[in-house]
């Protein structure tokens, strides 16, 4: 029987290439999400020039110091040098216009000491990004794990992750921040000075702010649970850590990623605003709050001082911001 | 009187069903528990299932219909043991697999395969297709002679879908192909028996044809046997050698295609055959309808008795006191009523319970439209 | 018994019938150093001070800030205190609540005060001799009563008295007598020919024991001044108004020309150089001076500095450098610390000159018996002789230089300032220093004032400083250099100095009578103290200090190096 | 411009409904082309994405200030509504034609009772008391069998089940007599015998109210069971348009052929295979050039090499029965006779 | 699943037991809240080796003898143990506790967060008196952020697009990108110090006092504060708003016929700020227990202020009192906003 619109050959049924080029205009080879993703960040220009901005800041925190003797030496200053003689000593101010900017010091000069701002700038870059990756990543992979655990398993395991969620939610942040920060001695677990400063201040960042990603993934945990490919797996006598780790966590990544993108600026704000308030990593080694707290003594004598640091850290958590945004627009679910 | 007890008095004829019979569902139930408050008190359960049982043999299609929420797909789920079965048992090959567990159930699980109803959910969107249908080697430790990406190319062409697309995404493939992917899957273990939820439903009715059609090829090919669960009385017909019908939980009429769909015992199976829009303009001005009023109650809540009696028009007092048993009136066509329809002689309406003293038609009368 | 206060008084008397606007407009920079500006005998109106800061205390027998001993006599009148005028002759002490200075028995273990008779509370009842004596029983013998110096506790022969709240009778108080209602007598375990200026504290104002609070008192205080208390808002706001009994007859040091005083906590100090600046208030209480950003306008202002006075603080701040802490063991490593350090780079924190001068001895120059000497000259321009740093630190074996810790109360931000100047100086001649930041809370009970703590941490720089609690010799050293009050906590001498000549002679000088030959010791001790190398000052400390042209009758009190408050009047 | 003739009460002519995006335009309504008289019923039958929702959008003038492009003219009781302004066609909407959605769960305000979505339905084109308003909502509740009207008035939708949000969904469409209810995919959610339900319903106020009706669905069944003329619809354009009889009797287009042969039936012996249209549906944006239909067409060889390079013309086989396709008139009734039906009913 | 939902009302009395259910999750929340917060500003210390008399050398003066440091270890309880030290703290909360003030004792009357032992207050009054500072902060911000973000958050969806979206949405994104006190030390630098329009920080007035003064001093805070947070609201309502615009009921109240300000202000902005008015909740719970930043960077002498100060002076009763504080806001906060939510939106299952 020669069906007229049957094609005989149930497998030759649907051709798949004209049904691409139907669908997506010229033939796709093979694009995972992730370079979709990828395509649709490279058209938000906002997101690409955060990217940027990103990418030059790492650098710059990563180049800070090495080699021979790194970025901050660039105009041949470094951070921690006072430069007593060219601070007006009735005033403390810097001598020279706008703060004493000149060619050896591009944003000018620290009032008081006359330290270098530019090289405690770039000095102060590498503790912000640090402190922020850092706390970051705690979180992510901390509230990823409870997420995915308290979202896939639910019930009394739900119940427990979420109520320490409320907990920990229910915690005036920054307080307790401070206060900690204030009360760890200067020398414990084996480390000691600003290692310890800074491990402390990555920990309470770090440990506090997990709730947040942990509610997303667990939320996102609970509808991928309910799809049908989890399902699938499962009835193939998949275990439990294959479906979490090879089913649901993959989906989790566009998320998680999105959020660490976002949690990064908001811990640099968190940094910054513990050493604006004095519980940040030890003098001398610059921070960007730090420099704004003395900036605010001094801000009417040199207000570069102030703005310097101020606007590093606005430059810097707007760029991951519109990194953010944009990953998030392009990794969008609802967007697909 | 439960369907499973039921099904043990007339033992004899179960038996010679059983015995050619890959997968038997026995008594099998499913309720989900309704709690409240900190302390998670139960205050009731969602019947879900409750009390079903069949056959099915080697090589046919049983296909299980219903209305939304009737608990199709909690059976099929509760067969795959992706569910836990609160009673009854379910047997595969002489294996109870009711409660085995997981560890022990995972070679088994080669032999039974599901199919899921919505294709875009049940593709994992961060895998391959070549992951995705290579999925089932990879869980189950199976070597295969030729590797595994030949072994998942050759499916792939076995499902119609280009072998060179292994490396593509799912979502660069239609609704209809996405169904091929996942029907590959279920392929890869060459399993006995495949349950299929729903499989066409999210589908275009142009592109419902090709997934149907394809399942009676594979069917031929690879002597598979289904377990199809969907709510169109159509595409049921089209590819079922037998058919259960469900309502709330429960299976009200069990026979071969053509008795059920020819002579109908059930009044909701007459019902739901009735309400089904045909394509033929002239047929809807001399049909004679019955149509049925309200809504599925809900199974949290589920009427005594007959579940049936809220919307039933030939309702009787015993209806909503004694709960008719699945009993096979005619030979393989069974059904679970006081008053069945196209009863063949010999069975007097009520006589499989005390008898309520009242004849049928006193009840809600039935909605017979014509023209 | 009245004299003494001839300088304060001409002052007083040739102002008073001047136009007070001319002598405003006259005044130049740090004339309030030398006399009194705007003299004036106006009374009424209401004098505003501001506070950034909470005092530990009002409670005259409870706090330990100078400005709140030199605030706390407009209502609390102590045995003796200093004579009201500016320059050196205002460190003189003077009869208040006694009719004369102390008599000293003739071993100087004993000393004996009479009272001024017709001395009245506010609420009119008579001082007695034994309301000095309960006032100094619950400063220095109660757990509860922490925040003033224990003097008494340490000098007087108290035996192991519980103090007035564990034990009610005051009879078991052996350590003073009073034999009759105007007569009060101190019994010393050993001499101490200084005991006058211990008078002068404000713990020995009197409080009657029926009207003890415990900390509550400074919420109700029993008034002996020319103010008594209207109202206190702990943290907020704190309110005087006249005393009507109290007599001037009877007081030569006070006046009592505003009608109310109030004084404001907690006000943002910038905000407070504003205020002073545009004359909404009149005095910064806390006298440490305005904040660099009313400096930088006051310096480049000739109408705004003429309205300032430059004051030394009796503050000397200083490092030291601990004798047991290695290798600060070696006097040549202390040394070349000594030559190494740019002090006008350690200046700058204080606020440059107008901050601090650059000190190079222990006490300061506003303690009785200083004399200026330098032993470790560091250049023409105080930057520090590299050259003389290294020879010494080749002596001491570390040529390269080494590493050490330099200590520092982390809140508080010019001292940080001046840890990361002096780390700065001493990598120079390649001594590798790491800041450790304490806070200052615990600094000496926890932190430097530990030598275990400062042992263990190898803390070999710490950053400190001290101000005299009477301005002389003992009054500023004996605390900071007497080996023998190295204590487990609590310790001041950081360095560890333990040095058997300067505890004999501050042995010697305390029991020497004499004023010229005790203030020469003083000298000596310095002397002894700045060869050890162990200390080494930065600055004796400055304020630029703002009087608004409405306050009248201003000075720089010396004792005090801030305004004598109970002189102020304020114009209409 | 010509008004279209008295008795038409609605007409499209060559509407146009494209939407610029990231990708490209979507040409999600292509040249579409149909008329409806009073009393009558409309069918709208083709796949997901050939345009049915935005077509009926269009009508409602619901894509107006958005991004759409629209062209071509809509007249309804001889007035233009492409060309007309937002806020006239504003003021048509609910009165003069109204509209009934797919989900009716998610097209009902979850935080406004059923009732207060109707009284206000009701009042923006009748100025009457909220009493009234609410007497009429309950009455009009009644009216679509919703049991207790007067006590279920005051219910969330949440608080209904699938079938009487639907029916309340109608209540909300019919509250100011529209002489034009549209009603998209009206029954896609909703269980078999409820959908029946729902379809007698509709059928009933239809013939009570005497509007014009448009039904939109996939569900040849559904059309089957209301519709007095079918339009179906390919690629965003109409391909065949015929009464019902025509249609199901006489199709000719490939199109319809295959839906019709793809379709399993209750009212016929079961066949041995269902023949299924092959491929899937075409993107609207890179529209197969030629006949949209022409890759998945098993006659697209016989229609001498026109299928892929020119657009088959809309055009009257007879007595209003239009069809689309390139193959002459004989030949396609020739393939549907002889090579077509016989399959169908065939066991 | 249709029909499952019982036709009607939730009844009263369901209703008041799930607010009862909700007020008891509250406290017990609230419980272990203190604990934890007792815990670590108490095991912590101590667990990294602080001893009593560490503690106590705090509240000793300048003059740290070990006698004295003793006397205010046994004054202040420190030595006990530290389930004793919190047994007397709760039961402080509950019945009131007495302080040795020398020759009498202080009374601290339920609640008794504490006692300060730097000025010797109980810390209840303290909070107490502070608090109509940071009431007068927050809600003056609140006010403000919630109008100017919402309306500038719902221009932007529906000028999707336009210039106007871009440009507030960038402005938007300053605001969330911006250290609070830098645009603090900015804005006082420019409008209290410069230009002289607004008095500079540390000038704040009590209302009861000089409502003038007050509402002078509390502009740029306002302002300050309400532009952080009119940034995040204004984003968050844009996406909600457009997301709204989205459903399908939106499409239905444009069927009907009604006007496109009805159809927002009506069917959009009401779902659209449902799930804000929580997020705002939340929000104001977190800023009525102290807006640090702002406070220390205006010199407010509000919750925030009072906090860092009392960290600065290692005042660990007031410390832990305004954490318990703020965490009873936050705890509240978040109860309020779940019942209205229950009471807003009809669909939230009361179960
Ligand atoms: N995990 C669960 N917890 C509680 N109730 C459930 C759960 N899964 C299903 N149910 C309920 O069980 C009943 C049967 O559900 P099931 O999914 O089996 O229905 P179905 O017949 O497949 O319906 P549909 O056609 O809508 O897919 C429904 O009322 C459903 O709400
Ligand atoms: N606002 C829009 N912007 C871009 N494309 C759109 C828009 N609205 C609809 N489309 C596209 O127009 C095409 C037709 O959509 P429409 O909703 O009319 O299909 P339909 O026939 O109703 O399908 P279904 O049966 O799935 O409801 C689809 O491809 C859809 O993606
Ligand atoms: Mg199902
Ligand atoms: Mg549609």
């Amino acid at each position: 029987m020669t069906a007229p619109l049957d094609v005989p050959d149930a497998a030759m049924e649907a051709k798949p290439e004209s049904v691409l080029e139907g669908v997506g205009g010229k033939a796709i080879e093979g694009r995972s999400l992730g370079q979709i993703a990828w395509m649709r960040l490279k058209r938000d220009k906002a997101a690409i020039i955060g990217a940027f901005v990103v990418v030059f800041l790492t650098l710059v925190a990563i180049f800070a110091e090495r080699p021979f003797g790194g970025l901050i030496a660039l105009f041949g200053d470094s951070p921690n040098i006072p430069n007593n003689d060219l601070i007006d000593p009735m005033t403390s101010a810097p001598m020279g216009a706008w703060g004493g900017i000149s060619l050896e010091h591009p944003f000018g000069l620290e009032p008081v000491n006359g330290r270098d701002i530019f090289a405690r700038i770039i000095s102060g870059a590498q503790i912000s990004l640090l402190v922020a990756f850092l706390a970051t990543l705690l979180s992510v992979v901390l509230g990823s794990l409870m997420g995915v655990l308290a979202g896939f398993f639910g019930g009394w395991v739900d119940t427990l992750i979420s109520r320490a969620m409320d907990v920990f939610l229910a915690f005036p942040l920054l307080l307790f921040a401070i206060a900690i920060v204030g009360a760890v001695p200067d020398q414990a677990l084996g480390l000691k000075g600003n290692a310890l400063r800074i491990a402390v201040i990555v920990f309470i960042i770090g440990f506090f702010n997990w709730p947040y990603i942990a509610r997303i993934v667990r939320g996102q945990t609970l509808s991928l649970r309910e799809r049908e490919f989890v399902d699938a797996a499962r009835s193939l006598g998949a275990r439990n850590g294959y479906i979490i780790f090879r089913e649901v966590f993959p989906n989790l990544v566009a998320p998680i990623l999105v959020y660490a993108t976002l949690l990064i600026p908001s811990n640099i704000l968190f940094e910054a605003a513990l050493s604006f308030l004095g519980v940040g990593v030890n003098e001398p080694q610059a921070s960007w709050g730090g420099m704004l707290t003395t900036a605010v003594t001094y801000y009417t004598i040199a207000p570069h001082f102030m703005i310097v640091p101020g606007l590093a850290i606005f430059i810097t958590v707007m760029a991951f911001n519109l990194l953010g945004d944009g990953l998030r627009d392009a990794l969008d679910p609802r967007a697909r | 009187m439960t369907a499973a007890d039921a099904t043990e008095d007339r033992s004899g004829a179960t038996e010679a069903v059983a015995s050619d019979a890959l997968l038997s569902v026995q008594g099998l139930e499913k309720h989900f528990p309704v709690t409240k408050g900190l302390l998670r008190r139960q205050v009731g359960a969602v019947k879900a299932v409750d009390g079903i049982s069949f056959d099915v043999r080697k090589g046919e299609t049983l296909g299980l219909v219903g209305e939304s929420g009737c608990g199709k797909s909690t059976t099929g789920r509760l067969i795959t043991r992706l569910l836990e079965p609160t009673g009854g048992k379910v047997v595969f090959e002489g294996h109870d697999i009711t409660h085995m567990s997981q560890g022990k159930l995972r070679p088994l699980r080669r032999d039974i395969q599901m199919i899921f109803q919505d294709p875009y959910s049940s593709l994992n969107p961060r895998h391959t297709v070549g992951a995705i249908v290579g999925a089932p080697y990879r869980i189950q430790g199976v070597q295969t002679e030729q590797g595994t990406k030949k072994a998942v190319q050759e499916i792939l062409a076995l499902v119609g879908l280009n072998p060179e697309h292994y490396n593509r995404y799912p979502h660069e493939f239609s609704g209809g192909q996405r169904q091929r992917i996942g029907i590959a899957r279920t392929l890869a273990l060459k399993p006995k028996l495949i349950i299929a939820d729903e499989p066409v439903s999210a589908l275009d009715v142009s592109i419902q044809a090709q997934v149907v059609n394809l399942l009676e090829d594979l069917q031929n090919e690879l002597d598979l046997t289904y377990l199809i669960v969907a709510h169109d009385l159509s595409v049921i017909r089209h590819i079922s050698d037998r058919v259960a019908v469900m309502y709330l939980g429960k299976i009200v009429e069990l026979a071969d295609r053509k008795d059920l769909y020819e002579s109908p015992m059930h009044p909701y199976t007459t019902a739901l055959m009735s309400a089904v829009p045909v394509p033929d303009p002239a047929r809807r001005r001399d049909r004679e309808r019955i149509r049925l009023q309200g809504d599925v109650p809900s199974p949290l809540n589920p009427p005594p008795a007959c579940r049936f009696h809220t919307r039933c028009w030939k309702v009787q007092e015993i209806c909503r006191t004694v709960e008719p048993p699945l009993a096979e009136l005619a030979p393989r066509h069974r059904v679970a009523c006081h008053f069945p329809e196209n009863a063949p002689a010999g069975h007097s309406p009520g006589n499989t319970g005390t008898s309520g003293g009242t004849t049928p038609g006193d009840g809600q009368g039935p909605a017979v439209l014509t023209g | 018994a009245c004299g003494g206060t001839a300088g304060g008084g001409g002052n007083t008397s040739s102002g008073g019938g001047q136009g007070t606007g001319a002598a405003a407009s006259a005044a130049k920079h740090n004339d309030g150093y030398t006399k009194v500006v705007n003299a004036s005998d106006t009374k009424g109106g209401t004098l505003k001070f501001a506070l950034s800061d909470e005092p530990d205390s009002m409670d005259p027998g409870n706090t330990y800030y100078a400005w709140n001993w030199n605030f706390t006599r407009l209502y609390a009148r102590p045995l003796l205190t200093y004579s009201p005028e500016p320059g050196d002759a205002g460190l003189k002490l003077v009869p208040d609540l006694a009719e004369a200075a102390g008599e000293a028995s003739e071993d100087g273990k004993t000393w004996t005060y009479k009272l001024k008779k017709g001395i009245k509370y506010d609420d009119g009842t008579e001082v007695k001799a034994a309301d000095v004596k309960y006032a100094i029983a619950r400063s220095n013998f109660t757990s509860e009563l922490t925040d003033g110096p224990k003097y008494f506790a340490e000098y007087l022969d108290a035996g192991d008295y519980k103090g007035p709240y564990k034990d009610k009778n005051l009879d078991n108080f052996k350590g003073i007598e009073t034999p009759d209602d105007h007569t009060i007598v101190f019994k010393l375990k050993k001499p101490f020919a200084e005991f006058d200026f211990l008078v002068a504290n404000p713990q020995s104002a009197p409080v009657p024991q029926a009207k003890d609070t415990g900390l509550d008192y400074e919420k109700a205080l029993a008034s002996t001044g020319p103010y008594k208390l209207d109202s206190y808002e702990v943290g907020k706001q704190f309110n005087l108004v006249k005393n009507e009994n109290w007599d001037q007859a009877t007081d030569t040091t006070r006046k009592q020309l505003p009608d109310r005083i109030e004084v404001q906590f907690k006000q943002a100090a910038d905000d407070i150089d504003q205020r002073l600046i545009n004359g909404q208030i009149h005095v910064d209480l806390g006298g440490t001076g305005v904040q660099p950003a009313a400096r930088a306008k006051i310096v480049g202002d000739p109408k705004l500095k003429d309205s300032t006075d430059n004051p030394f603080t009796p503050f000397n701040r200083y490092a030291m450098m601990s004798t047991a802490v290695k290798p600060f063991d070696n006097i040549d490593c202390r040394k070349a610390v000594q030559y190494a350090t740019d002090k006008t780079a350690t200046q700058a924190p204080w606020g440059g000159p107008l901050g601090g001068e650059i000190g190079s001895t222990a006490m300061t120059p506003t303690t009785v018996g200083y004399k200026p000497f330098d032993l470790y000259p560091n250049g023409a321009d105080h930057k520090g002789d590299l050259a003389k740093a290294k020879e010494h630190l080749t002596a001491c074996g570390q040529p390269n230089g080494f590493e050490t810790n330099i200590a520092v109360r982390g809140d508080r931000v010019k001292e940080v300032q001046v840890a990361e100047a002096l780390q700065a100086s001493l990598d120079r001649v390649g001594i590798k220093t790491t800041i450790k930041k304490y806070p200052s809370g615990d600094w000496s009970a926890q932190y430097a004032g530990r030598p275990d703590f400062v042992h263990k941490n190898g803390l070999g720089i710490m950053i400190a400083g001290w101000g005299a609690d009477w301005p002389s010799g003992f009054g500023f050293l004996s605390q900071i250099v007497d080996g023998r009050f190295i204590k487990d906590s609590g310790n001041y001498n950081m360095m560890e100095l333990n040095d058997p000549t300067v505890n004999e002679l501050l042995d010697k000088g305390i029991q020497t009578t004499d004023a010229t030959a005790r203030n020469e010791i003083w000298t000596q001790v310095d002397k002894k103290v700045m060869e050890s190398a162990a200390f080494m000052p930065f600055v004796y400390e400055k304020t630029l200090i703002f009087r608004p042209s409405t306050l009248t009758n201003v000075y720089v009190h010396p004792a005090y190096g801030m305004y004598d408050y109970t002189w102020l009047g304020v114009q209409q | 411009m010509t008004a279209p003739a008295p008795e038409s009460f609605l007409e499209l002519r060559d509407l146009r409904i494209h939407f610029p995006t990231d990708d490209g335009l979507v040409r999600s309504v292509d040249g579409l082309s149909f008329r409806l008289d009073r009393g009558r019923t409309l069918g709208i039958v083709g796949e997901s994405g050939s345009g049915k929702s935005v077509t009926s959008l269009g009508i409602l003038g619901l894509h107006k200030g958005g991004s759409a492009r629209i062209s071509g003219e809509i007249w309804l009781d001889g007035e233009e509504l492409v060309s007309a302004s937002a806020d006239h066609v504003r003021t048509l909407r609910g009165k003069k034609m109204a509209m009934i959605f797919q989900d009716p769960l998610s097209a009902m305000h979850p935080y406004y009772t059923v009732g207060a979505q109707i009284i206000e339905a009701y009042r923006i084109h009748n100025d009457v008391s909220k009493a009234v308003a609410r007497k009429h909502a309950i009455d009009m509740l009644g009216r679509v069998g919703i049991p207790q009207p007067d006590k279920r008035v005051d219910d969330y939708p949440h608080h209904f089940s699938g079938g009487m949000r639907q029916r309340a969904m109608i209540a909300m469409s019919l509250s100011c007599d529209p002489e034009l209810l549209i009603a998209d995919e009206p029954t896609t959610a909703l269980d078999v015998t409820v959908q029946a339900q729902i379809l007698d319903l509709m059928r009933d106020l239809q013939s009570e109210f005497n509007s014009a009706l448009i039904v939109i669905t996939h569900d040849l069944g559904v059309v089957a069971e209301l519709s007095d003329d079918i339009l179906v619809m390919y690629g965003g354009k109409g391909v065949e348009y015929g009464t019902a009889e025509d249609i199901f009797y006489r199709p000719e287009h490939p199109y319809t052929w295959g839906l019709l042969a793809s379709m399993p039936r209750l009212d016929r012996e079961p066949t041995e295979r269902l023949l299924p249209i092959k491929g899937s549906p075409p993107s609207l944006i890179n529209v197969p050039s030629g006949c949209a239909f022409n890759p998945r067409c098993t006659f697209a060889g016989r229609t001498a090499g026109k299928a892929t390079t020119e657009v088959p013309q809309l055009l009257e086989t007879d007595g209003g029965h239009l069809v689309r396709c390139h193959m002459p008139r004989a030949e396609r009734r020739s393939i549907w006779e002889n090579e077509i039906k016989p399959i169908m009913e065939s066991t | 699943m249709p029909g499952s939902d019982p036709p009607g009302h939730p009844g009263r009395t369901i209703v008041v037991a799930f607010i009862v259910r909700r007020v008891i999750a509250a406290v017990l929340m609230l419980a272990i809240v203190s604990m934890v917060t007792f815990a670590i500003f108490f095991l912590i210390p101590r667990a990294l080796g602080q001893t009593p008399e560490g503690m106590a050398s705090r509240y000793v003066g300048r003059d740290a003898t070990p006698e004295a440091i003793q006397g205010a270890v046994e004054r202040l309880h420190l030595d006990d143990p530290i389930l004793v030290q919190y047994g007397r703290f709760a039961q402080g909360i509950v019945v009131g506790q007495d302080y040795s003030l020398g020759p009498r004792k202080a009374e601290c009357p339920a609640p008794c967060f504490g006692f300060s032992f730097n000025n010797n207050q109980p810390v209840w009054p303290t909070l107490l008196d502070r608090l109509p500072a940071t009431i007068s902060l927050a809600l003056g911000a609140a006010i403000t952020w919630i109008i100017v973000g919402v309306s500038v958050g719902v221009i932007s969806a529906l000028k999707r697009g336009t210039l106007m979206d871009r440009a507030a949405m960038t402005f938007a994104l300053a605001g969330v990108s911006l250290p609070i006190y830098f645009t603090g030390l900015v804005s006082l630098s420019v409008f209290a110090y410069t230009l002289g329009i607004f008095p500079g920080g540390g000038s704040y007035t009590a209302f009861s006092d000089n409502p003038i003064m007050w509402f002078q001093a509390l502009v740029l805070p306002w302002i300050t504060l309400a532009f952080l947070y009119a940034a995040l609201y204004a984003r968050l309502t844009r996406a909600g708003m457009l997301e709204t615009m989205g459903e399908d009921y939106i499409r239905t109240a444009r069927a009907k016929g009604l006007k496109e300000r009805t159809v927002v202000t009506k069917h959009a902005l009401r779902a659209t700020l449902t799930p804000i008015l929580t997020i705002f909740g939340l929000d104001l719970g977190l800023l009525l227990g102290g807006a640090v930043l702002t406070e220390s960077t205006f010199s407010i002498p509000g919750i925030g202020k009072l906090v860092i100060d009392a960290i600065r002076g290692n005042d660990l009763p007031v410390v832990l009192g305004v954490t318990l504080f703020a965490a009873i806001f936050i705890v509240v906060a978040n109860l309020i906003v779940d019942i209205l939510y229950a009471v807003i939106d009809p669909r939230v299952r009361i179960s």
